[in-house]
């Protein structure tokens, strides 16, 4: 029964797949203007030859800054779940 | 800002001045009824325990527990939630199972239209 | 020039894909980490020529730090295999 | 100059394929271990040498700076890649006789009497 | 067009060891082939023209992300149940 | 001064959590530091949401461009295109960040008190502000990607938390259970993202919106957008995972997993109205009534499934979905009948009205139960209904808080929820009787088992087993009592809430063009 | 144009919809924890090739401008920098679930899902 | 002290290597890029300094070592490994083998030294180390080939696993 | 356990030069591939080097993750002022006002193809370190904490 239902849900999630695959314009997007401007204009906006580094840091710097902030969340995460536990901090198991 | 204008729903209004007076009047009403009842009770008596045909009453049987609520209710219901609750099987992958299950049929839905 | 060095980035392509057997086919976890060394140092062969064919001088720090880091993963599964950890 | 870029390709080629093929022909872990690691290792390390004799021959004779960083930058992972190889491969080599992985067809284990005793 | 085929060569490897992820049931086996797919896919965004995320690739996926792997097999055990 | 801070508010309102989470790990050894570190910058986050909004409802919307010469400047510099990541805060967005504030600031007064024993507390309050900053962000946002970024900072600081009692397995079972069905979600929006990207090279919603082409792949886009969001609030049947994380998280978590739910509630109805709504090009009814179809059955499956169970925060946990099937409805009947004006003005304002009405609501009064629920176990240690009774002796501002509570959820006057249940009512039943009746039975089905609760938990004798109870601390007390306050006091001025706040928020979502028109510029 | 050179066209696309897959089969059909975890990686690894794929252009050299060739087309750098924050993401979101599942086996001594199941109903 | 030199100065070298081509202070660099270097350097050797030598290492400050380190790699080890390839080669197409692994006496006395025979035996003919021995820096090495006197010997030298007295060099530069 | 002496040694030669590496990948961002994050990376991964060579007592009591907390605090932190920093200028956060303003890295760009020069960028090399400094406590965290959960004892 789960066999078959994931199968199917496979099945109609690969048409899909396949469909974007071959929808999606490879090697030569319809529209590219905004990524047009970054590359025209980056090295004079922002300073930097990495025109990369210029859209993470500048153009898009607060995606920067909370991407790090996922990963703070992780490493709080992490030492949260092997952190020693104080004498007497239990809870009641039902 | 107006506060005292009733909200309007279109089809009906509501205010809750209105039942704020309907309520007032009500606990006055209530009072009233309070104030002719017996005024010898007293509080840590012998009046305060319940009366069971003189019998002493059990500490514990007159709590009823939450499991015991709905007895019926439930009894009547069995095969819907002889259907339902098995589906909650606290198997995360049957949680992705479903997710995707929804993924897909919308994918169907939403490619047909 | 840039012919000999496509053809030779596709038959690294092709050895790669015939190390990925020797992954597939074990039969040891030792044989499978082998095989996994041997894709490493292919594949940094292979971004050396990829930086020249496209005249991209900056890509060799790609490799460099492939090569630095592959051996960290490389060394976890070997102290993991030799019971160590 | 681009003679000895072709040869030193060939080179490099001709000794990785021998590695991969060590690799599924050899019996057991060590063997082929031997055949990866040091077939491998020389054969990017000819490469490495074709692309360096390219890009020093292109910085002396255009002088074009770019071309100078290209040959340092492959000379740095060329010594990584060995330096690391090596160590790579003697560590797989220990990790697999501890795991329990001795040598299939073997004359003589000293190494397996050590760990006995 | 020899590019392509390197191309090509590389994604079939890509998929081959993601099906050998998918494959293997010895747990150990399946991370050294996700480190493996780690290094193929390092390749194809270098490939792709992106050699920043190609160093990225290469740096997590490679290193780290093997290495956080084989510390959790670690802390778990290395086999599948023959029933799972 | 003030007007620089006024002017740079959206950024301050993301950076004043931020900071306070990122120094948390630096200053928080201190536990009396701590917490006067703690209640101070979440005093001052819930402030500046508040102010925001405020001028937000006084000013109309607010378009914040980050690293622009420019704040206001949405468009590049030569080009008639946003490049920049930008907020864009109009009359919805408002009332996310003032239901946001309020939660935070009460919750983190109750957890003050509530989870001061644990160890490991700085992570604790670092995660929360984090949970904060991702949930503003995420309501505040108006660029995709950013979006999705803020939507993992909720997620993984909402896993960390629900896992947060570690020596539980269920707990952390809990945790695992969120992280991984809500990573899976946040991979299906970035699947989307891609698409949306490859076609109209825009991640600005605004400009996404102008730009889009209805094709097939903005379809598969849709789909892929607005199921794993379906799934972050709750809907059934991807539901599962509600009870259990609600249920393992520490009760203050719970109250603001509840926000961060409705705040994928909002990017939910921010995808369908804004990015997809133009019912000219496409038929909208369909997404309508898929989210109506959601909403029913989240209703009934939600209720009906909380009447059997056992373990108090789970039971809230279903009724936390039965609740958000109502949101649901109220917005989706607005939006199946959004290309029909007559329909629109006739009832499906009304519904919207009262779906955002309910949000607010929601968040509130089941804020407020989990918290009292959270009380009574902070005091006798289990959740279990079986094994509590009597504690109506013992606690009693609690059991007012709870009764409170109580009868707002289940649509009682003069209790905030009967008002928005009302809207709901009336204008569903215009659309469509059926359904309407279906509300009000789910209602009925939510009074009864809240009186279970209630009977089980606070009635009874005095049990011998908890006969040592006393009422809660202090600060748990002041954050149910304030939660408690603005439940009656919204129930009491409905009309005042729904004229100022509720109705600008649902003209702001209706009005596609112009949340175009005000990143783009004019039309 | 025909089947085979869309696909031939647009290979990497297409080895994203099978890697996609083989990431969701995992997620279906196996049982044990970690696996699953590496489904998951599978999947953000497809989607990271996906939204690089979207950016590339024919014969484009990487838009970096530091020693380039001159005169040559670039490939687009915004979805770069949206794949690197998701590789981040996706490395931190699995060290913690990796985590959460090292905590499991500790509670419950197995990584199978069918048996970690304290909450049901 | 002499750990911070001996690891500033190759590193130093080593951020050199990598910007050079920057710019024209001495024909090749920046003069950002050597101000940057050197405090990137110094920092490194400050964080690092603590960490190298924990298995008795350090790098060698006496650059004299570094040249004969470089010839050793250009010239007798190339050849070696030259050698160690053709004999894979015959190995793989013949499929001649007859491995064992043997006790090797190194003779040498750092870890370094012990390090870079290791290395050095891994790369070259038909060998490859697979123990050390932690207390006399034995080395266990498998040969692809152990001929039948080979294989009842039974003391080991690392001198007789090359043509050319290798390890005596590496003494040399390392020791 | 740790492992040989042959790669205790490897390791730890080939640490300091992972470390310039890192270091020099995060100093040059804004010219070549690379950033903060993927110099960071390399950095962390170089301490899972000396991890994975010599015993996690022997590492953590050098690499302490009190120190990596603290090293990501501060570079997030960082990050955050740096970002944000702006504000105080009157200017919209995450303007990058150093830009040619005649301070650190205030040199102007030149434009289209170029060697690149290091001290332009503005306020990018220094949200570079920032990042860097964070990435690297953060990996190194995780690293340290996930073993350390390794050696617990489960019972």
């Amino acid at each position: 029964m789960r066999i078959i239902l994931g199968l199917t849900i496979l099945l109609v999630l690969g048409a899909a797949f396949v469909h974007i695959a071959s929808d999606v314009p490879f090697g030569k997007p319809a529209v590219t203007d905004m990524d047009d401007y970054f590359i025209a204009n980056g090295q004079e906006q922002t300073g930097a030859n990495n025109i990369v580094t210029g859209v993470l840091f500048d153009y898009r710097g607060l995606d920067t800054l909370i991407e790090a902030t996922v990963l703070f969340t992780a490493v709080l995460g992490v030492s949260v779940m092997f952190r020693k536990l104080k004498e007497g901090e239990q809870y009641e198991n039902d | 800002m107006d506060v005292t204008t009733t909200l309007e729903t279109g089809y009906g209004a509501w205010s809750p001045l209105v039942w704020l007076a309907a309520f007032a009047v009500t606990m006055v009403i209530a009072l009233l009824i309070r104030s002719t009842g017996e005024s010898r009770y007293k509080k840590d008596s012998n009046q305060t325990k319940p009366f069971i045909s003189g019998n002493e009453a059990p500490q514990d049987a007159y709590h009823i527990r939450a499991g015991n609520l709905y007895w019926g209710y439930l009894e009547a219901l069995k095969g819907y939630y002889q259907k339902l609750v098995p589906l909650h099987t606290g198997i995360m992958t049957d949680y992705v199972l479903w997710m995707f299950g929804v993924v897909a049929i919308m994918l169907l839905i939403g490619l047909s239209i | 020039m840039t012919g000999a060095w496509t053809i030779a980035l596709v038959v690294l392509a092709v050895l790669i894909l015939l190390a990925l057997v020797r992954l597939l086919r074990g039969p040891s976890v030792p044989d499978r980490v082998v095989a996994l060394d041997a894709v490493n140092t292919l594949v940094v062969a292979s971004m050396i020529i990829l930086a020249v064919v496209k005249k991209q001088v900056i890509f060799v720090d790609v490799a460099i730090v492939y090569a630095l880091l592959s051996f960290v993963g490389l060394l976890f599964i070997a102290k993991y295999l030799g019971r160590e950890m | 100059m681009e003679a000895v870029v072709l040869i030193c390709l060939v080179i490099g080629l001709l000794f990785n394929s021998l590695g991969i093929i060590g690799i599924l022909r050899f019996p057991d872990v060590y063997t082929r271990l031997h055949a990866s690691t040091k077939a491998t290792t020389f054969g990017s390390i000819f490469v490495s040498l074709s692309v360096i004799v390219y890009a020093a021959a292109r910085f002396a004779g255009d002088g074009d700076r770019p071309m100078l960083s290209l040959a340092l930058h492959v000379l740095v992972a060329m010594f990584v890649l060995a330096f690391t190889n090596a160590a790579g491969a003697h560590a797989i080599a220990r990790a697999a006789h501890r795991s329990g992985t001795l040598p299939s067809p073997s004359v003589r284990d000293d190494l397996n009497e050590e760990a006995g005793s | 067009m020899m590019l392509v085929l390197f191309h090509l060569l590389i994604l079939a490897g890509l998929i081959i060891t993601a099906a050998s992820v998918v494959y293997f049931r010895d747990l150990l086996a399946a991370a050294i082939s996700l480190a493996a797919f780690s290094l193929l896919l390092a390749l194809e965004f270098y490939l792709l023209q992106a050699p920043d995320v190609a160093i990225a690739e290469a740096g997590i996926g490679a290193g780290l992300t093997t290495a956080i792997y084989i510390i959790a097999i670690r802390g778990t055990k290395r086999k599948e149940d023959p029933d799972e | 001064m003030m007007s620089t801070l006024q002017q740079h508010a959206p950024a301050l309102l993301i950076a004043i959590p931020l900071f306070a989470a990122f120094s948390m790990p630096l200053v928080g050894k201190n536990p009396g530091f701590r917490k006067m570190w703690t209640i101070v910058l979440m005093t001052l986050t819930s402030l500046t949401g508040l102010m925001l909004a405020c001028s937000v409802f006084r000013d109309g919307s607010i378009v914040y461009v980050f690293g622009a010469a420019d704040a206001s400047q949405a468009l590049a510099e030569g080009s008639g295109f946003p490049i920049r990541i930008m907020f864009t805060i109009d009359a919805m967005s408002a009332l996310m960040t003032i239901i946001i504030a309020i939660l935070a600031f009460a919750v983190t007064l109750y957890s003050l008190a509530a989870d001061g024993g644990h160890s490991g507390l700085e992570g604790f309050y670092s995660l929360l502000f984090l949970m904060v900053a991702g949930a503003l962000g995420m309501v505040n946002t108006g660029d995709l990607f950013n979006f999705f970024v803020f939507l993992e900072v909720a997620s993984l600081s909402g896993a960390a938390l629900a896992a947060f009692r570690i020596d539980k397995g269920v707990a952390v079972e809990a945790g695992l259970k969120y992280a991984l069905i809500s990573g899976l979600g946040g991979l299906s929006v970035l699947v989307a993202i891609g698409l949306l990207y490859s076609q109209y090279n825009a991640l600005n919603i605004a400009e996404l919106a102008a730009r889009i082409q209805f094709t097939r792949l903005d379809m598969i886009a849709f789909v892929l957008l607005a199921v794993p969001l379906a799934m972050k609030c709750g809907a059934v049947p991807m539901h599962f995972w509600t009870p259990d994380t609600y249920a393992a998280a520490p009760s203050s978590v719970t109250a603001f997993l509840v926000v961060t739910s409705q705040a994928s509630l909002y990017a939910l109805f921010r995808i369908c109205f804004t990015l997809f709504g133009d019912p000219a090009a496409i038929n909208i009814a369909v997404f309508g009534w898929f989210i109506v179809a959601l909403g029913v059955l989240s209703m009934f499956v939600g209720v009906t499934m909380a009447i059997p169970q056992k373990d108090v925060k789970r039971l809230m946990a279903y009724h936390a979905i039965s609740q958000t099937g109502y949101m649901l409805l109220g917005v989706g009947v607005g939006l199946a009948v959004l290309g029909n004006a007559k329909a629109l003005g006739d009832y499906g304002m009304t519904s919207m009205s009262g779906g955002l009405f309910h949000i607010i609501n929601h968040a509130i009064y089941k804020g407020l139960l989990f918290l009292t629920a959270g009380a009574v176990f902070y005091r006798i240690g289990t959740r279990n209904l079986n094994r509590m009774g009597g504690l109506g002796h013992t606690m009693p501002v609690t059991m007012i808080c709870f009764i409170a509570g109580a009868l707002a959820i289940a649509g009682i006057p003069p209790f905030n929820g009967f008002a928005s249940k009302l809207l709901i009512y009336e204008s569903v039943f215009a659309f469509n009787p059926f359904i309407a009746i279906v509300a009000m039975l789910v209602s009925i089905l939510t009074l009864a088992s809240f009186v279970k609760v209630f009977h089980s938990m606070f009635m009874g004798p005095r049990q011998p087993d908890h006969g040592e109870v006393r009422e809660a601390p202090r600060p748990m007390v002041i954050g149910m009592a304030l939660l408690a306050v603005l439940v009656i006091l919204f129930g009491l001025i409905p009309t005042a809430v729904v004229e100022s706040i509720i109705r600008p928020a649902a003209e702001a979502l209706l009005d596609r063009a112009g949340y175009i028109a005000t990143v783009l510029g004019g039309p | 144009m025909n089947g085979g050179s869309v696909i031939i066209a647009h290979a990497p696309l297409f080895a994203v919809a099978v890697i996609f897959l083989l990431g969701l089969s995992i997620l279906f059909f196996k049982r044990n924890l970690i696996k699953i975890l590496m489904g998951i990686t599978l999947i953000e690894a497809a989607i990271n090739l996906f939204l690089v794929s979207t950016g590339y252009r024919m014969d484009a050299i990487a838009p970096i401008f530091t020693n380039a060739p001159e005169g040559a087309v670039m490939a687009l750098p915004t979805v770069q920098a949206l794949t690197l924050t998701s590789i981040v993401i996706g490395v931190a979101s699995s060290a913690m679930m990796l985590s959460f599942v090292m905590l499991i086996y500790r509670h419950y001594k197995t990584t199978n899902v069918n048996r970690i199941r304290g909450m049901k109903g | 002290m002499k750990r911070f030199v001996s690891t500033l100065v190759p590193v130093m070298a080593l951020y050199m290597w990598l910007t050079a081509g920057s710019g024209d202070v001495f024909g090749l660099w920046a003069a950002s890029e050597l101000v940057l270097g050197a405090v990137l350097s110094v920092i490194t050797a400050w964080l690092t300094a603590l960490h190298v030598g924990s298995a008795g290492v350090t790098l060698p400050v006496n650059p004299l070592r570094w040249i004969l380190f470089a010839l050793y790699l250009i010239g007798p080890f190339l050849l070696e490994m030259a050698k160690a390839n053709l004999d894979v080669a015959y190995r793989v197409i013949t499929g001649r083998i007859n491995p064992g692994i043997v006790r090797v006496n190194s003779g040498m006395k750092t870890a370094g030294s012990t390090t870079a025979l290791a290395n050095s035996i891994t790369l070259t003919p038909g060998t490859l180390t697979v123990g050390v021995d932690e207390e006399t820096n034995d080395l266990f090495i498998h040969k692809i080939n152990l001929t039948e006197e080979e294989a009842a010997r039974s003391a080991w030298d690392s001198r007789d696993l090359f043509g050319f007295n290798l390890p005596a060099m590496i003494r040399r530069f390392s020791e | 356990m740790r492992m040989t002496k042959v790669v205790r040694t490897v390791a730890d030669l080939l640490y300091p030069f992972c470390m310039i590496f890192g270091l020099y990948v995060v100093a040059h961002g804004h010219l070549t591939p690379g950033g903060g994050f993927q110099g960071g990376a390399v950095i962390a991964t170089a301490t899972a080097l000396l991890i994975a060579a010599h015993r996690y007592d022997d590492v953590s009591a050098r690499v302490k993750s009190a120190r990596m907390k603290v090293f990501e605090s501060v570079g997030l932190l960082g990050f955050l002022i740096l970002g944000f920093s702006a504000i105080i200028l009157g200017q919209p956060a995450f303007r990058n006002w150093m830009l040619s303003r005649g301070s650190l890295f205030n040199d102007s760009v030149a434009f289209g193809v170029n060697p690149g020069a290091l001290t332009t960028g503005g306020l990018m090399p220094l949200m570079n370190l920032a990042v860097g400094l964070e990435v690297l406590g953060a990996l190194t965290i995780i690293t340290l904490y996930m073993l350390s959960g390794t050696k617990e004892d489960p019972s």
